[in-house]
């Protein structure tokens, strides 16, 4: 078996979703991080408890999926999905990450408390949508290009104002859909370069090591070997777009045989469905562990293509 | 989903119903009406937004080589410009057939 | 005035040196499956040319993936020849710094990655190929030192049988085994006897038993379910209009579901028509599943293949007097004497592409894909050195010129939108970009324009060939380029010129009626239809399963 | 291999299956009816919904057509393309009973409710199987399957009331989907990914080997025309809502356990000893068990306490000259997909068995014993067991039961003091002529469970909440339900749980009003569509469609 293991960022946090989580993960996290996790809609309005609860969700997939024996090929995290990535390749450990994760959300928290946030466009290209954010971009209307998760579903961050401008063009220009995002912080985007240049010294003391796999990286779309890529990622990736369509393009180079897609939520499905069409995928958010591990052993034995 | 309309000056009246296509994954049904205007009418319902001006140009294309005048109701599920063009072809293939 | 102690056999002291290093763990020929890693590291020297067969079916997966685990310390900066780029590891080989230079034709399983990697420069084109340039570098410039190449079995003298997949292994061995290069070779399996021999014994060096049979894919099979109506309407258009008008004899076709609608439209449209016996008895393609009912149906007479398919093997041996198939009854295929007569012998070429240019150049790269060539430029191109004659060659001849000769028809069919809802005729090739991206010498067109003859769109054919000025050609392509952007530069005035001319033809101009393109019309609806034609004899693999 | 039926679209396979130029439209693409539904939930229409009504004949033998159209929207069953059914077969219905014999056929091709109106969808598809019940008394009811889509939900369990099923072998036929069982029970219970296994369990040799279709033939007109025209000429009819002893007898060998394979399976069913099934009425007993809503009011309804039955998920009982069924829970069930009061294999043939016995016992008298249905069903059983053994059959014969007990004359009473959803509720609620339910937001009534309905269309449960809350076509409240006119009577001010006097006092008083209200009215499901709410609003395309079918008819 040869598997892509994808973990996705927030956004489709749902109250309940820590319920199957291992109990002395769940108390581990909390201790280090002294920190209560509710694991209901209240805490997920914060980010710090926000983040720290995904983090924790997937890290228990990957140690159940681990102890029984099944290690990724590959994995593709997106946004904050990138520190379970490192962990599920063996180059982060648990303790760094939930520091990192809870640090990470503490400086976005801060950092910008109003009047910034993200927007999307569907149906422009690439080089359409750079045309129209070059109209707009200015020193008082910062808004960039971000987040590429289709060839035509392409995310905006920046002020909410300069963002508004483009989406206004974009309909213009024949985009099908445009939308704010809820989102108060425009991750993926330059004007994330001081938490970045924060994450980058506290990386600086932590031990990245050789993944065992390949690993998709954010901020390039290319994949890696090296620690110091992972790195690089770990620390950077909130200043660039995440080029998610180019790291599944990469990632089908690699011939994966099964998909694994973390919790929570499902927010790849249509983009994974039609690049791989003939692979095996599985959304561990929709079978309880056991059905999961059912279908993967079946998988793995290879008895039906 | 979005609906669209569209109002060409054309010189062939029809004489015949016509139904062609189903509103299938990627296709489309064209429905034509005669009428009694110097012009067709076009409503069109399709399942993908912002090809206002895709439309256009495939039925600008079509009514200046086949100038058929009628009333239109079409309800597209994400048919290609090909697709449209084919639908659209054999609806005038239909009418001549029965001539 | 040469020195007299010149040494001529240099390169076979070379070789025998870089042998006897490896006297301890060659037994007569045959390497132990665990010693393959010494092997190549011993074998191997750095800045090697390295050729290590990949086409686009098989795989000398087990060389390759241990190939790419070789410690770059001792094995460095080789020069990778390719056929095909087709396997992850193929380029692990680059990223893990074994090898830094690559010439090869075909990297379409791999171009993401490719573009990527040449764009960071850690993998250098030498250049991109067609097939049949790149085995005849071989012989020239790009001779190489070792050769890495799959068999099928091998017999304890180490004679090969390569098989349905015969592919490119004889030509990439002949290459080193006559200018002391070494050969090595992956086995699935070593026997008493041979169904036949394929590669005689004296030609190869090393087998090793691989830890796996060699990776094999179903490449050319298209499943029936999946054909359109818009695509059995070009194909209905271009039996009337090119294959019927010029009374095609011999041809290729590409991989694709456009053509794989007109091979099953023949024994249907093709017979209402009356053309059975009249054209295309010949023909040199892979062994694809939808010729089956052409053939049942008595359509071809012979059919030379450059590779195998899965599931067509009973089938194949069933049919020698269709097929090219040896004594012990299984199909032997060539990949060079394919392409040779792709280029030489055929009257046409049909294919698909991506992209198409306002003056009618041809690429399937895109968005960065940098996918190289393969075959079809050399099918899909006029060979000058061309002299025999057929009447569809000379349908094509100039009228105005006594000393003109004929012409290879070379036809693309394509949508005017991919299913993306994207035009595909554009301004400018995306190859173009990535000519500067990857810093290519020349643009990566796969067929140019000087060579389209005809291009079929569900609007219609334009007669390229029948053309006299660039501009003409332009507004040929314009007129049945639907409303992509330059097909909105056509009126209705123009395209009646052009149809009065005879250079753009409309389905009715054809008589085609665009209401009877039905799938009802395909011989085979779906993969079942293709197994019930075969008599039971066509075995599809599992994937394609749809019905009880 | 040239004649494909398989290839064609709905219209075009009716077209061929008629002799030239005999084929005549009824309410077609012209005639400007589509899905009042679709466009408020931005879903593109089609000019005929999905649905052809095509007259002609068939060597020379008149027939009506109605093909389902696969590729839209699966061939989901709506308003317009159900009424344009029903209406079909009621005229049908009419000329046979004239003496002027026209041979009615239905071609599947469809997933069962369409979801975006699976409200509708459940209606239309319970006067379906009525309309083809009452049809089969006259003549074969033909259903072919030729693939693609094949026949699924609560449209399956109208293939198994035909009188003759032919298929192709790309056909698939099943009550509930494979990723629909996966979600409900699991992907051990039934993995949907896998290709073979769905086909060896639902594909149609396998349906051919163990009798649920009765003809497997080659994908080609003819060859459809001639299976045809035999079967009409030789008035076939499988009975296959009929075998209730036959499947008791089946499933009382099977363990529940274990899944079978379908070899194991096969020889199963060839091998039944068959014997007669009779369930006695339930009797009080010393042991409470779990209770329900259903269980509650059967109690109540019947002062039977802790009511106690030899199959422990059905009770009846004949009280106060009211017939009274339910489906209850059972949590130490041998079947695990029926413990929460699921109707299951047992289910439905149990139920079939007790309301045919009072079909029997009645079937010389005047008066016929009202029945009184008490409907809790949170849904079918999702298993693989289920399907394999042909789940959709069960439900058929309990469909057909109450059908064939209210066209005899019996009065039938649905009253909804709980859950009501998609196939359980065909069989076991929706074929009454007069439905009451109490207001009470713990009642969810549909086609499919959120959790399914938000998988099948890709969308999360928020989204399928906030798309459906303020629709009554596809919502799960009984507020918004009794908006499509199909309640007889809303009780106010009872709750699923009151057990006072004053209560069970209230909802007599209902189901006697409802049964005084049934004197010498129609024995049909009319009244849905027929009275205030439904002709103002519920059911105004409904309504329609009948009018113009009335009109195009002849």
């Amino acid at each position: 078996m040869k598997s892509l293991w994808i973990f996705p960022g927030q956004g489709y946090q749902h109250a309940n979703m820590l319920t199957h989580v291992d109990s002395s993960l769940l108390h581990y996290v909390e201790n280090l991080l002294e920190i209560h996790l509710n694991d209901n809609v209240q805490d997920y309005l914060d980010y710090v408890k926000l983040q720290v609860s995904i983090s924790l969700l997937q890290v228990d997939q990957v140690d159940k999926l681990i102890a029984k024996g099944f290690y990724p090929q590959l994995v593709a995290g997106h946004s904050l999905g990138i520190f379970a990535a490192a962990y599920a390749c063996g180059s982060l450990d648990k303790e760094n990450l939930f520091k990192l994760v809870k640090l990470r959300a503490q400086l976005m928290q801060n950092a910008y408390p109003y009047e910034y946030g993200m927007g999307i466009v569907t149906g422009l290209t690439l080089n359409q949508l750079e045309f129209l954010v070059s109209q707009v971009n200015h020193s008082s209307m910062p808004v960039y290009v971000s987040n590429q998760n289709t060839p035509d579903q392409i995310a905006l961050s920046g002020k909410l104002t300069a963002i508004r401008k483009v989406l206004v063009l974009a309909k213009k220009s024949g985009a099908s859909k445009t939308l704010v995002l809820k989102v108060p912080v425009p991750s993926h985007s330059p004007l994330m370069k001081p938490i970045a240049h924060s994450l980058c010294e506290k990386l600086d003391k932590i031990n990245i090591r050789t993944p065992n796999c390949v690993y998709l990286i954010n901020s390039s779309g290319y994949s890696t070997r090296k620690p110091e890529f992972i790195k690089k990622d770990l620390s950077e990736s909130l200043i660039y777009p995440v080029y998610f369509n180019s790291m599944i393009s990469i990632a089908t180079d690699f011939k994966p045989d099964t998909i694994i897609n973390f919790p929570p939520g499902s927010p790849f499905r249509k983009i994974l469905s039609q690049q791989f069409s003939e692979q095996h995928q599985i959304y561990l958010d929709q079978h309880i562990f056991d059905d999961s591990l059912f279908l993967l052993n079946k998988w793995k034995r290879g008895l039906y293509k | 989903m979005e609906k669209l309309y569209f109002k060409f000056t054309t010189t062939q009246p029809v004489t015949k119903f016509v139904h062609v296509g189903v509103v299938a994954s990627g296709d489309l049904e064209i429905i034509l009406r005669p009428n009694n205007h110097s012009y067709s009418t076009l409503n069109i319902i399709t399942g993908s937004d912002g090809f206002k001006s895709t439309w256009s140009n495939v039925l600008s294309r079509f009514f200046d080589r086949y100038p058929l005048q009628g009333d239109f109701e079409i309800n597209d599920f994400g048919a290609t410009p090909g697709v449209v063009n084919l639908r659209l072809s054999q609806v005038m293939e239909v009418l001549k057939n029965e001539q | 005035m040469t020195n007299k102690n010149h040494n001529w056999a240099s390169q076979r002291d070379e070789k025998n040196l870089r042998m006897a290093n490896a006297t301890s763990i060659i037994n007569n020929k045959f390497v132990r499956t665990e010693n393959a890693k010494e092997l190549l590291e011993t074998l191997i020297q750095p800045n090697d040319r390295v050729v290590l067969e990949g086409d686009n079916q098989k795989q000398a997966s087990f060389l390759s993936e241990t190939l790419a685990s070789v410690d770059c310390a001792r094995i460095h900066d080789l020069h990778m020849i390719m056929s095909s780029v087709s396997r992850p590891e193929h380029l692990d080989i680059f990223e893990n710094g074994i090898a830094t230079k690559l010439d090869f034709s075909f990297a379409g399983p791999q171009s993401n990655r490719i573009s990527k990697m040449i764009s960071s420069g850690i993998l250098k084109i030498g250049d991109i190929h067609t097939y049949l340039e790149l085995y005849a570098r071989l012989f020239v410039d790009l001779t190489p030192n070792v050769v890495l190449v799959a068999a099928d079995k091998a017999d304890k003298q180490g004679n090969l049988y390569t098989g349905y997949n015969t592919e490119e292994t004889p030509v990439i061995i002949e290459s080193a085994a006559f200018k002391n290069g070494i050969v090595i070779v992956q086995v699935s399996e070593i026997v008493d006897k041979l169904p036949r021999v394929d590669i005689p014994s004296d030609w190869v060096d090393i087998i090793i038993q691989s830890d796996k049979p060699y990776q094999l894919e179903p490449l050319f099979t298209r499943d029936p379910q999946n054909i359109t109506e818009l695509q059995i309407l070009m194909g209905m258009m271009a039996i009337r209009g090119i294959y019927e008008k010029h009374h095609v004899q011999s041809v290729n076709h590409g991989i694709g579901f456009n053509t794989a609608a007109i091979e099953l439209l023949l024994p249907t449209y093709g017979n209402q028509l009356g053309l059975k016996g009249k054209i295309v008895p010949y023909w040199e393609v892979n062994p694809t599943p939808t010729l089956i009912p052409a053939i049942e149906n008595g359509w071809i007479k012979s059919i030379h293949s450059f590779g195998g398919e899965v599931g067509m093997e009973q089938y194949i041996s069933a049919r020698p007097d269709v097929f090219f198939v040896g004594k012990d009854g299984t199909m032997r295929s060539n990949r060079a004497y394919g392409q040779m007569a792709g280029q030489y012998a055929l009257d046409m070429f049909v294919g698909s592409t991506l992209q198409i240019d306002k003056y009618g150049n041809s690429s399937t790269v895109t968005n960065g894909r940098l996918s190289g060539f393969g075959g079809a430029p050399n099918m899909g191109s006029n060979p000058t050195g061309r002299r025999h004659s057929s009447t569809a060659w000379q349908s094509l001849k100039p009228t105005d010129n006594p000393l003109a000769k004929g012409q290879k028809l070379v036809v693309q069919i394509v949508e005017t939108y991919n299913s993306a809802k994207k035009p595909v005729f554009v301004e400018h090739l995306d190859a173009e970009k990535v000519q500067k991206e990857a810093n290519l010498e020349n643009v990566p067109i796969m067929i140019y324009s000087e060579d389209t003859t005809h291009i079929v769109t569900e609007e219609g054919i334009a007669y390229l060939y029948k053309t006299n000025s660039m501009t003409e050609r332009q507004e040929a392509i314009e007129a049945i380029a639907g409303v992509t952007p330059l097909g909105l530069r056509s009126n209705a005035k123009k395209l009646n010129q052009l149809r009065n001319k005879g250079i753009v033809a409309l389905p009715e101009d054809l008589k085609v009626n665009r209401l009877a393109a039905k799938r009802s019309l395909l011989a085979a609806k779906n993969m079942e239809d293709l197994v019930k034609w075969s008599k039971g004899l066509y075995n599809p693999p599992a994937k394609f399963r749809s019905w009880s | 291999m040239n004649n494909s039926l398989l290839e064609l679209n709905a219209r075009e396979r009716a077209v061929a299956l008629l002799d030239k130029d005999t084929a005549q439209e009824l309410i077609g693409p012209f005639d400007n009816i589509i899905s009042p539904h679709l466009i408020p939930q931005n879903i593109v229409p089609e000019s005929d919904d999905g649905v052809i009504i095509m007259k002609g004949q068939l060597k020379h033998l008149n027939c009506v057509i109605i093909s389902i159209e696969g590729s839209f929207q699966g061939g989901g069953i709506g308003e317009v393309g159900g009424a344009k059914i029903v209406s079909a077969l009621e005229h049908t219905l009419l000329d046979n009973k004239n003496g002027e014999k026209v041979y009615p056929l239905i071609i599947f091709d469809t997933g069962g409710v369409r979801l975006q109106e699976a409200n509708y969808g459940l209606l239309s598809i319970s006067e379906i199987q009525n309309m083809i019940i009452e049809l089969k008394q006259y003549v074969p009811v033909i259903g072919l399957i030729p693939g693609r889509v094949g026949s699924f939900g609560g449209m399956s369990i109208t293939t198994a009331l035909m009188s003759y099923i032919i298929t192709t072998d790309k056909a698939r036929i099943g009550l509930n989907g494979p990723e629909v069982i996966e979600q409900e029970a699991g992907a051990r219970e039934f993995d949907s990914s896998d290709k073979n296994l769905i086909w060896n369990t639902l594909g149609a040799k396998q349906r051919k080997a163990t009798g649920i279709v009765d003809e497997v033939i080659d994908d080609d007109v003819d060859a459809f025309r001639s299976t045809i025209a035999k079967t009409i000429l030789e008035k076939k009819d499988s009975n296959r809502d009929q075998q209730v002893n036959f499947y008791l007898s089946l499933i009382e060998t099977l363990d529940p356990a274990h899944m079978l394979t379908t070899q194991e399976y096969t020889n199963l069913y060839r091998h039944v000893s068959v014997h007669d099934h009779h369930l006695n009425s339930a009797i009080p007993s010393d042991y409470p068990t779990i209770t329900s809503r259903g269980r509650h009011w059967f109690e109540q309804l019947t002062q039977i306490k802790n009511a106690h039955s030899d199959i422990p998920t059905v009770l009846h009982a004949l009280v106060n000259g009211y017939e009274y069924i339910s489906i209850v829970p059972d949590k130490n069930n041998n079947f695990p997909r029926v413990r929460h009061g699921e109707v299951g294999l047992k289910e439905g043939y149990t139920v079939a068995n007790v309301i045919n016995d009072l079909i029997d016992r009645d079937k010389d008298k005047k008066t016929k014993t009202p029945i009184v249905i008490i409907v809790d069903v949170p849904s079918q059983a999702y298993g693989y067991n289920e399907e394999l053994v042909g789940i959709h059959m069960s439900l058929a014969a309990s469909v057909s039961a109450y059908a064939r007990a209210r066209q005899a004359g019996h009065k039938i009473i649905s009253f909804i003091p709980g859950d009501a959803v998609s196939g359980g509720f065909l069989a076991h609620g929706l074929q009454s002529n007069r439905l009451i339910a109490l207001n009470d937001s713990s009642i969810t009534i549909q086609a499919m469970s959120k959790e399914s309905a938000a998988r099948i269309t890709n969308r999360s449960l928020q989204e399928l909440e906030q798309a459906t809350k303020n629709t009554p076509a596809m919502a799960y409240d009984i507020k918004n339900y009794q908006k499509l006119g199909s309640l007889f009577y809303l009780i106010s001010n009872v709750k699923s749980y009151d057990s006072s006097d004053y209560a069970i006092n209230i909802v007599k008083n209902a189901i006697n009003s409802a049964i005084s209200d049934l004197e010498n009215k129609p024995t049909d499901l009319s009244f849905r569509y027929n009275n205030k709410i439904a002709k103002e609003s519920g059911r105004v395309a409904t309504n329609k469609i009948r009018l113009l079918m009335d009109k195009q008819w002849n």
